[in-house]
C-alpha cells in the first residue's frame, strides 16, 4: 500500500519543527526534554517512525491516555457480548466505562447479552480485609442471576493488584465449581503507560483461558477466516463481517465486536486472520501464527481507495474463486462509493484535517479522507508503538507534524498554527476545538454515528465530515457586533 | 480431549431460541426479583460513581482552578470525559500519571514534576488535587508532598493549592466533591478572616449538582433580590461557555477573592444538606455569620423556604417578580395538575435531589413510588420516609437504599409504574417497561441542552412539569387509538 | 319506493373495507395529490382564522382594557375559548350580542346598551370595539355609533374607546390584530403628540404573537441593554398571570399613560413586518423618532440584526451579557448540529414566523423543504425565496401561498419530510406521517406551557435546538432495533 | 325521578335572593330589568322553572352562549362522522369549531370519517357577488376528493343569510347532481338567541332532508331503540350504546355521536327513542312521535343512582327478557360502583359544586355528585328553555341559586359568596375560578378526560372530581410569604 510522497503547500520539514521548537519552549526543562522525541516532522521515505513511543506519560500534561483497565474493559474483554464482565474494585472504572464506547451488541441486555456495568463496588473493608472473599460470593450471583452468560472476566482495577488479592485462584476454583469459563485479567490501571499494556495482557489472558477451549461442529473450510481487531463501533462490523462473505469467505468470529466467546475460542481452526486494528491484537495473531500456523494479514476498511488494495491483498492469497468474488464486489460498489464522492468532493477539496486518535485510524483514516479530496496535516497516536508509526510514515504527507501521547496544549497550538479546516480526534479534545471554531468529529466513537468502515460505512463517513465541515454553524461564531 | 493449554475441547454451541425466551420472561418475574434483592457481593448498574468524579466538578468550580488528579492518567480520562459528554463542554483536568513505580516510590515524584508541568503549560491560579486509588492505596501523603512541593519552590508561594482525598472505595461522587470543596475553601480562606468584617454577602453551597442552569437561576434569585452574594463554588460559565471562536482553559468559576473573603460572609446557606455535609460543618464552626443548612429548592415549598431564608438572612423581602413567578408556577401546576395527578414514578439519583424530586411530585399529587438511591443512608431515608408520611401521595411510596438498577428494573417490571426520573443509565429499563425517563439526574449522555434548563426554584417547577405532562400527552398522542386521537388534551 | 317527504328510500349500506382500504391509499398517491391542488372552492383545514381573533388579543394587551365584539356573543364566545385553550388563562371579553333585528335597525342599540352594561360591570378603563360579520355585512358606522355614544353620556368623556372594523372575510388574525392595534393606538395617542418631547423609550411594535414568553424576552433584553421600551402591546402578564387566590380580570398590558407617550418615543422598531403592517405605516407618520422595519428576531442572524438595532438606536453597545447568551446559543447550536442537519423540515403559519423559522432552520443546515402560509402573498413569497436563495440548504425548499393543511397533506404524505413545524391542527398530518410535530405557532391546544416558553432571541435559538434535537434523538431511542439502542447520542 | 326535598345549611331564599339583589345592584337599570327575572332561588316543590330563559343575552355582560351556527355544526351535524360539514362562509366560524367539541368519531380521517375544517373561505368578492357559485363548485370538489362521503351538510354562517344567498336551491340541485345527500341548513349565527335555535334548525333539516330516506335492510325487532341527543363527549356513546346492548336492546342509531347518517335516516323504523340531551334534540323526538308515532323516554346516565333509576324506567316499556336483563346488569355493576363511592366519597362528603353548563348537565349531573357525597349549590344554563328548568327545580336543593344566561360577573360573585369546593362549567370559566383558587371542572368536555355517561364512565368522573377537589395544587396557592 505504498504512495507517492505527497507535499503540502507551505509545510516543510523547517515549518514544522519550528512549530514543535515553539510548543516545546513553553515546557520546563524536564518537560521539555521528556517530550521533545515525541514530536518531529513526517519522514515518508524512511518509511520508518519519527517519534519514540509507549512511553510514560510525562506528569501534568493534560493526556488523552487511559489505563491498562481501560484497554481490557473498554476495548477488548467489553465488546464480547455473551459473558459477563466484571470490573472488580471500586465502582467508578466500571462506571465511566459503562456504554461509553459503542460498541454495538446484538442479543438481549441481561439475558444473553451482558452490557450493564457489573462491579464488585469495593468499599473500606474489601480494601482492608482483600476482596477475595466477595469475589467468589459474586461469581455465584452473577452464575445464578445470568445463566445464559457463556462466561464471566474479572477484570481488575488498581486496588485488587495494590491490596495482594489473588483472584486467579478465585476464578480456577469458582470456574470449576460453578462449570463456566472464568477468565481474571490482572488489568490494574496502573499497570503499563496506557491502554496498550491493557490490550496486551488481554490478549494473554484469550491466550492461556480462551483459545483452543471449542471447536466448530463444522469442517474447516478453504475460506474460513477470523476478523481480528475489529470492535463494532456503531456497528462497523455489521459492515466489514458481510462484505467479506459477499467476497466469499467465512467469518467464523470476530474479535471482538459483538463476540461470542465460544467462537473465538474456537479461532484457532480459521486458514487466515484478518485484522484491523494492529495496536490491540497483533499480539494474538502473532500467538496463532506461532502455535497454530494461521497466517494474519492487515487491513483498511476505510475509503474506497484502501478497501479495494485491501480486498485485493486479501484476495491474493486466495484461489480464482475468491479473486473473482472481490472483483466483482469491488465493481459493485466502487461506483457507489464514486457517487458519493462526487457529491461531497466538491466541498471538501483541500480542506485539511488534523488526526489524533488511538488504535489504527490515525494512519488508516487518512486514505478515506483523501479519497475526499482532503490532506492529512498531522496525526499522532495515544497509545501506539513503534511499529504503528512505522506504518503512519508512509500514510502521511511530507513533514507534516507527529505526535505521540500529544498533550492538550500542543494540539491547541499545532491547530492554531496548522489552522485544519477538521480535528478528528476524542472527546476530551472536541470541545476544545470547537470553542476555537474549528470544525471537530469524534473519531473514537464516529460521534454517535457510524459504521464508518466498509462500503456501507464510507456513505456516512463522507455525509459526516461534509456535515462538520460545511455547517452553516461555523459562519455564526464570530459575533457581528 | 484436551488441548495444548490442557484445557477441555468442547463444541461451539448456540443458546437454544426457547431458552432466550424462558429467561427473557423469566427476569421479570417476582421469583427473579426475590433472587435479585437477595444479592450480596454484585452489583449491577448502580448509578453512582466514585469521589474524584465529584472532586473535579468541585475543582472546577473557582476561578482559575486546574484540577489535578493525583494518581493514573487514565482515571483522570475518564473523569473528564464524563464531564465533556454530560455537558458537552471541555473539561480541562492533568494527572500526574502514576504508574507501577509509584506503588514502590510513593507518588511524591510525579505530584512534584506534575506540578512543575502544569503550572508551566496552563498557568493555573491555583490548583486543586484530589485522588484516585493508588495514591489512597499506598497511603501518599499529600499534605507532605504539597508542603515539600512549596518549599522546593515548585509551587509559587502565593498560589493556593487545595487537595483532598477522595477514595473511590468510600462514598460516591458527592462524597468526593464536598472533600475537594471543603479543602478548597479551606485553602482559600486561610488567614482570611477578620474580626469585625462582614462582606455583606449570602455565601450559597449548592453542593454537588451539574445543571449549570440551577446555578444561573441561583444567581438570578439572588439578582431580584438585589442580595449580594456569592456561590461556592459556581460552574455555570465553566460548563456553558460561549462559542466565539476563543478557547478558554477557565472559562468562569467562583473568584477566588470572594472565595477566600467568603470567610467573612453576613450568612450561609447550604444546600442539601447530605451533598456538602462536611463542608457545611466546617462552615458552621469557621465562618463568619449567620449559618443555615435547607433543601435544594426543588417543588414549590423548598423554594418558599429558601426564599424565606434568603429573606431572613438579608432583611430584604422576597421581591414582588419572585412572588409573581411563584404565582405562576403554581399556576402552571394547577394548570397540569390532570396529566401528573395520581402517576407513579420510579426514581433514584443523588439524596438530595431525590428529597426535592419528592417533594415536587407530591405537591403534584403524583405518586413517588420507587425511591431509590444506591448511596444511601438510614438518615436519607428517614428524612425521605417523614416527606412521604406527609402526604396522602406518599402511602404507596417505598425507599431502596443502597440497591442498584438491576434491582430498579425486577421493581419496575413486576411493579409497573408510569415514568422513571433519573439519568441516562435507566433508559434500559425505561426501554424494557415502555415508559417515559426523564433525565433530570447526572449524567446526560443522550440528549443535548437539559443541563441547561434549571429545575430548581419556581422556573424549575415550570420546566419539571413542562418536561413530564407534554411526553405524557405525547405518549397519548403516539400511542392512543385513532379514535382517541384528538385536536385538545 | 318513496317516503312521506317525497324521497327515494333506499336501504342502510355499509361501505365496503376494500373500498375503505382503497381510499386510503389513494389519498396518499400523487394522483390524489394533483387533484387536490386542482381544487379552487373548497378549503380543508386552513391554518388561519378570522381577524377578530387577532384583534382581541390586541385588545388584550393594554391596561385595563376590555375587548368588545361588536357582533353576535357566539363569536365572541369563540375567540374567547380559543384564547382559553392556548394559554389556559382567562380571556375576559363582551359582545353586544347582536341578533337577527341587528339586520333591520342597525346595531347601535346593542353597542349602545353593551357599552353601558359592560362599563358598569367590568370597569374598564378603555373600551377596544371589534367587529365579527354581522355590522361588517350591513354595513354600521361605528365611528358615528360611538361618537353618539360619548354623546349620550353613555362612555365617560376621558375614557379611550378604540375601535377598528375586522372583517372575517378578509385577510386573518393577523390582519385583525393589526387593525385593533392600529386604532387603540391612534385613540390613545391622539393629541398627545408634543412637540420636542422625547419619553427616551423605544417603543417595540411585536405584531400578532401568542407567546408569552417571547414578551418577557424582549423585555429581558431590553432590560439587558438598561434602554427604556415601550411594548405595544404586551400579552405577557394578561395571559400569564399568577395563581395566588385573586382573579384579576385585567391582568396587565401596556400602561396606557405609556402607549399615549409612546408617539413621543425616541425610537420604534416594527417586528414583522407583515404582522402589524399597516399600524407601522401609520407609526412611521405620526410617531416622533426614528423608525425601523425587521424581522422577528428567531434565529442568530435575525437577533444579532435586532440586537444592533436596538444599540444603533439607542447608542448603547449590545451588552457583554448578551454577546456571552450569543455564544452560549451558537454553541447549542454547533453542538447540537449533527442532529438536524440535511433533516427536512415543512412548516405552516403565520408569514413573518416562517420567515423567521426559516433563516433559524438554513442556520443549522437543516431543509426548508414545504414552506406554506395559507393567508401569504407574493410580497411574503418573495421574501421567503430571497431567504432560501441565500443558502444551499435552502435549494429544495418550495413555498405554497393560499395553501391549506389538506394539500400540506399531500405534499408531505407524496414528498415525506423529518418533521413539521407548525400549530396544534398539524397534529392529524404528523400522526399519519408518522413524524413529529413541533409546535411553535399558534393555536396550542394540546400541550402545557409552550407558550411559556421563547422562541425569539437566543434563549429561543437554545429553545428551538432542545426541542427538536432531543425529540429526533427520543424518535431514534424509542424506534431503532435493540442492537442500535444506545447510552450516548 | 323525584325525590325529597333537600336542604343546604345556610342556604334560604332569603338568603339566596340577597345574593342575587347584591349583584344585580351592580348593573345598570337597564340591564338589571332585563337579568332579574334570569336570577333566582329554587323552588323544588313547585316542580317548575324559577327563572325565565331563553331570551336575548343582554349586551355587554360577558356571556358564555354561542351561537346558532355552534349549535348546528358543533352540536347537532358536526358528530355524525361519515359526511362532509361544509363551514359557509368565513374561515373563522369552521376554524373555531375545528376539533373543539371532543365528540369522538370511528374511521379514518378523510377516508371516512371528516372532522378536518371544511370551509368556503368567504373573501370580500364572495360577499359581494355572492357565494352560491362557489358553493356549487366546492361541493363538487369535494364529492371528487372524498368520494366516500355518505352525505354533506351545508351549514350557513352570518353572511350568507344576509346577503341573501339561496344555499337551498344550491344544494337542491347539486345534490342531484353529484347524487348525494346535500343538506342545506340555514343556521347564521345571527338568528334566535344561542346555539338552541341552531338545534332546532338543525332538527327541522333532519325531519326536512334525512329522516326516512333510508331503511336498515334487516326486520324490525321490538327491542329496536335510538340512542338520542348522545354525542359521545370522550367516548360517552361507547360506554352507553353497550350496556342499553347489555341490557337487550338493539341499539339501531345514534345521534349523532359518531354517527353516521344512513341509520340516521332509517331511525323512523324504531320502537322507542332513548334521549339523553333533551335541549337539543327533544324537537325531532316529538317529530318522530307524530309522524311515526315512536315513543321516546328521557333519561339519565351520570352516576349509579340515576342510571339504575333509568334502566328500570326503561326496562318498564318493555317484557320480563329485558326487565330480567336490565336487573342482571344493575347487579353486576352497581357493586362495582359502590367500590368507586367507597374510595372517593371520604375525600369528597359533604363538599359543595357550582355547575354552569349547557344542555342536560346542570341537571343531569346532580345526582352523580350526589352519589359522591355531594352537594349542589347553584345550578343554570347557558341556553335552556323553561322546559329544562321545569326538570332542574326537584333536582336541586331548596333555595339554592339558579341563573340562566349568567354573566360572568354573576357566576363570579355567587362563587365568592357560596365558597363551592368545586365549580363546574366550560372553558371560559375555567381560569377564573381557578385564579380564585376554586378547583374546576370543564363539564362541556369532560376536561380531555372522558367518558362521563354510564356504568363506564361513573369511575372516571369520581377520579377526576377527586383529583379536580383534592389535587395538593390548591394547597400551594396562598403563599407563606
Amino acid at each position: 500500500m505504498s504512495k507517492t510522497i505527497q507535499k503540502v503547500e507551505g509545510i516543510t520539514k523547517e515549518s514544522t519543527q519550528e512549530m514543535i521548537d515553539k510548543v516545546l519552549a513553553v515546557y520546563p526543562e524536564k518537560g521539555r526534554k521528556k517530550r521533545s522525541p515525541h514530536l518531529a516532522p513526517n519522514d515518508p521515505e524512511s518509511g520508518s517512525a519519527c517519534v519514540k513511543s509507549n512511553k510514560k506519560t510525562v506528569p501534568g500534561v493534560m493526556s488523552a491516555r487511559g489505563c491498562a483497565y481501560a484497554g481490557a474493559k473498554g476495548v477488548v474483554w467489553g465488546p464480547i457480548r455473551d459473558m459477563v464482565h466484571v470490573s472488580h474494585g471500586p465502582v467508578g472504572c466500571g462506571w465511566y466505562s459503562w456504554g461509553t464506547r459503542r460498541n454495538l451488541m446484538s442479543g438481549t441486555l441481561g439475558v444473553d447479552q451482558f452490557a450493564m456495568q457489573f462491579t464488585s463496588d469495593f468499599q473500606e473493608k474489601d480494601i482492608v480485609y482483600g476482596g477475595d472473599k466477595k469475589l467468589k460470593q459474586l461469581l455465584v450471583e452473577t452464575k445464578e442471576l445470568f445463566p445464559l452468560a457463556k462466561g464471566i472476566s474479572v477484570l481488575s482495577e488498581c486496588p485488587v493488584g495494590l491490596i495482594g488479592d489473588d483472584i486467579n485462584a478465585v476464578a480456577k476454583q469458582s470456574a470449576k465449581d460453578l462449570d463456566i469459563p472464568i477468565i481474571p485479567c490482572n488489568c490494574e490501571g496502573f499497570r503499563g503507560v496506557s491502554q496498550s499494556l491493557g490490550h496486551h495482557i488481554s490478549n494473554d489472558t484469550i491466550r492461556d483461558y480462551i483459545i483452543e477451549t471449542r471447536e466448530f461442529p463444522e469442517p474447516v473450510g478453504p475460506y474460513d477466516i477470523a476478523l481480528i481487531g475489529e470492535y463494532n463501533i456503531g456497528g462497523d462490523a455489521w459492515s466489514t463481517k458481510p462484505l467479506l462473505e459477499e467476497c466469499g469467505f467465512n467469518v467464523k468470529s470476530v474479535w471482538t465486536g459483538d463476540g461470542e466467546l465460544e467462537k473465538i475460542a474456537a479461532t484457532h481452526q480459521v486458514k487466515l486472520n484478518v485484522i484491523h486494528c494492529y495496536r490491540s491484537m497483533n499480539y494474538m495473531c502473532k500467538v496463532m501464527e506461532e502455535k497454530y500456523g494461521i497466517p494474519w494479514i492487515e487491513l483498511n476498511f476505510f475509503g474506497p481507495t484502501k478497501i479495494k488494495q485491501s480486498l485485493r491483498k486479501l484476495a491474493e492469497l486466495f484461489d480464482d474463486t475468491i479473486k473473482e468474488k472481490v472483483e466483482a464486489v469491488i465493481a459493485k460498489y466502487d461506483p457507489q462509493m464514486q457517487a458519493v464522492i462526487e457529491e461531497v468532493r466538491p466541498r471538501l477539496e483541500g480542506k485539511k484535517v488534523m488526526l489524533y486518535v488511538g488504535g489504527l485510524r490515525p494512519r488508516h483514516t487518512i486514505g478515506a479522507y483523501e479519497d475526499l479530496g482532503m490532506i492529512c496535516v498531522g496525526s499522532g497516536y495515544e497509545f501506539a508503538h513503534t511499529d504503528d508509526y512505522d506504518r503512519t510514515a508512509p500514510e502521511m504527507p511530507d513533514a507534516t507534524v507527529v505526535y505521540d501521547d500529544a498533550s492538550e496544549l500542543e494540539l491547541e497550538e499545532f491547530a492554531k498554527e496548522l489552522k485544519p479546516d477538521l480535528v478528528a480526534s476524542g472527546i476530551k479534545e472536541k470541545y476544545v476545538f470547537q470553542k476555537m471554531g474549528l470544525p471537530f468529529r469524534q473519531m473514537h466513537s464516529w460521534d454517535y454515528s457510524g459504521p464508518y468502515h466498509g462500503y456501507k460505512g464510507f456513505p456516512i463517513f463522507a455525509r459526516d465530515i461534509d456535515m462538520a465541515i460545511n455547517s452553516p454553524t461555523w459562519s455564526l461564531v464570530k459575533s457581528p457586533y | 480431549m484436551a488441548n495444548n493449554l490442557g484445557l477441555a475441547v468442547k463444541p461451539v454451541t448456540e443458546t437454544p431460541a426457547e431458552e432466550i425466551e424462558r429467561v427473557k420472561e423469566w427476569i421479570n418475574t417476582e421469583e427473579y426479583k426475590e433472587l435479585n434483592f437477595k444479592r450480596e457481593a454484585l452489583v449491577v448498574a448502580p448509578p453512582h460513581a466514585c469521589q474524584p468524579l465529584g472532586a473535579e466538578l468541585a475543582a472546577h468550580a473557582f476561578e482559575g482552578s486546574l484540577p489535578f488528579v493525583h494518581g493514573s492518567q487514565g482515571c483522570a480520562s475518564y473523569y473528564r470525559s464524563t464531564l465533556n459528554r454530560h455537558f458537552r463542554e471541555p473539561a480541562p483536568a492533568v494527572s500526574d500519571s502514576m504508574t507501577e513505580d509509584g506503588a514502590v516510590f510513593g507518588g511524591q515524584n510525579n505530584l512534584h514534576e506534575g506540578l512543575e508541568n502544569a503550572i508551566a503549560l496552563y498557568k493555573p491560579k491555583m490548583v486543586s488535587i484530589f485522588t484516585s486509588c493508588m495514591p489512597e492505596i499506598i497511603g501518599d501523603d499529600l499534605s507532605a508532598f504539597i508542603k515539600n512541593a512549596r518549599n522546593k519552590g515548585i509551587v509559587p508561594a502565593d498560589m493556593p493549592v487545595a487537595y483532598a482525598n477522595t477514595p473511590s472505595f468510600n462514598g460516591s461522587h458527592v462524597h468526593g466533591y464536598d472533600a475537594m470543596l471543603l479543602s478548597i475553601l479551606q485553602s482559600l480562606t486561610a488567614g482570611k478572616k477578620v474580626e469585625g468584617r462582614c462582606t455583606g454577602k449570602i455565601n450559597l453551597v449548592p453542593g454537588f449538582d451539574a445543571n449549570t442552569g440551577n446555578f444561573r437561576e441561583y444567581k438570578r434569585i439572588f439578582d431580584a433580590f438585589g442580595v449580594p452574594y456569592t456561590i461556592l463554588g459556581d460552574i455555570s460559565d465553566v460548563f456553558d461557555s460561549p462559542l466565539d471562536g476563543t478557547y478558554r482553559l477557565y472559562a468562569g468559576g467562583t473568584k477566588l477573592d470572594d472565595a477566600a473573603d467568603s470567610i467573612n460572609g453576613k450568612a450561609t446557606i447550604n444546600l442539601g444538606p447530605f451533598t456538602a455535609a462536611k463542608t457545611y460543618g466546617w462552615l458552621k464552626d469557621n465562618y463568619a455569620g449567620k449559618h443555615a443548612s435547607m433543601p435544594m429548592p426543588l417543588g414549590i415549598a423548598k423554594t418558599d423556604a429558601f426564599l424565606m431564608k434568603i429573606s431572613e438572612l438579608s432583611g430584604k423581602p422576597v421581591p414582588e417578580s419572585l412572588k409573581a413567578e411563584r404565582g405562576r408556577a403554581v399556576d402552571a401546576m394547577t394548570d397540569a395538575h390532570q396529566y401528573m395527578h395520581g402517576k407513579k414514578f420510579a426514581l433514584y439519583g443523588d439524596p438530595d435531589q431525590l428529597i426535592g424530586y419528592v417533594s415536587f411530585l407530591l405537591e403534584m399529587g403524583a405518586i413517588p413510588y420507587y425511591i431509590l438511591c444506591s448511596k444511601g443512608s438510614k438518615k436519607v431515608e428517614k428524612e425521605i420516609q417523614a416527606l412521604l408520611d406527609s402526604s396522602a401521595y406518599g402511602k404507596q411510596g417505598k425507599i431502596y437504599m443502597g440497591k442498584d438498577l438491576w434491582h430498579m428494573r425486577s421493581l419496575i417490571m413486576t411493579g409497573p409504574v408510569d415514568a422513571i426520573i433519573g439519568d441516562t443509565h435507566g433508559k434500559f429499563i425505561a426501554r424494557d417497561a415502555n415508559i417515559p425517563l426523564f433525565r433530570f439526574g447526572f449524567p446526560i449522555f443522550d440528549r443535548v441542552n437539559l443541563h441547561r434548563y434549571p429545575l430548581i426554584g419556581y422556573q424549575g417547577v415550570i420546566n419539571m412539569v413542562s418536561a413530564i405532562c407534554n411526553k405524557f400527552i405525547e405518549v397519548v398522542d403516539e400511542t392512543c387509538e385513532d379514535r382517541f386521537f384528538e385536536m385538545m388534551r
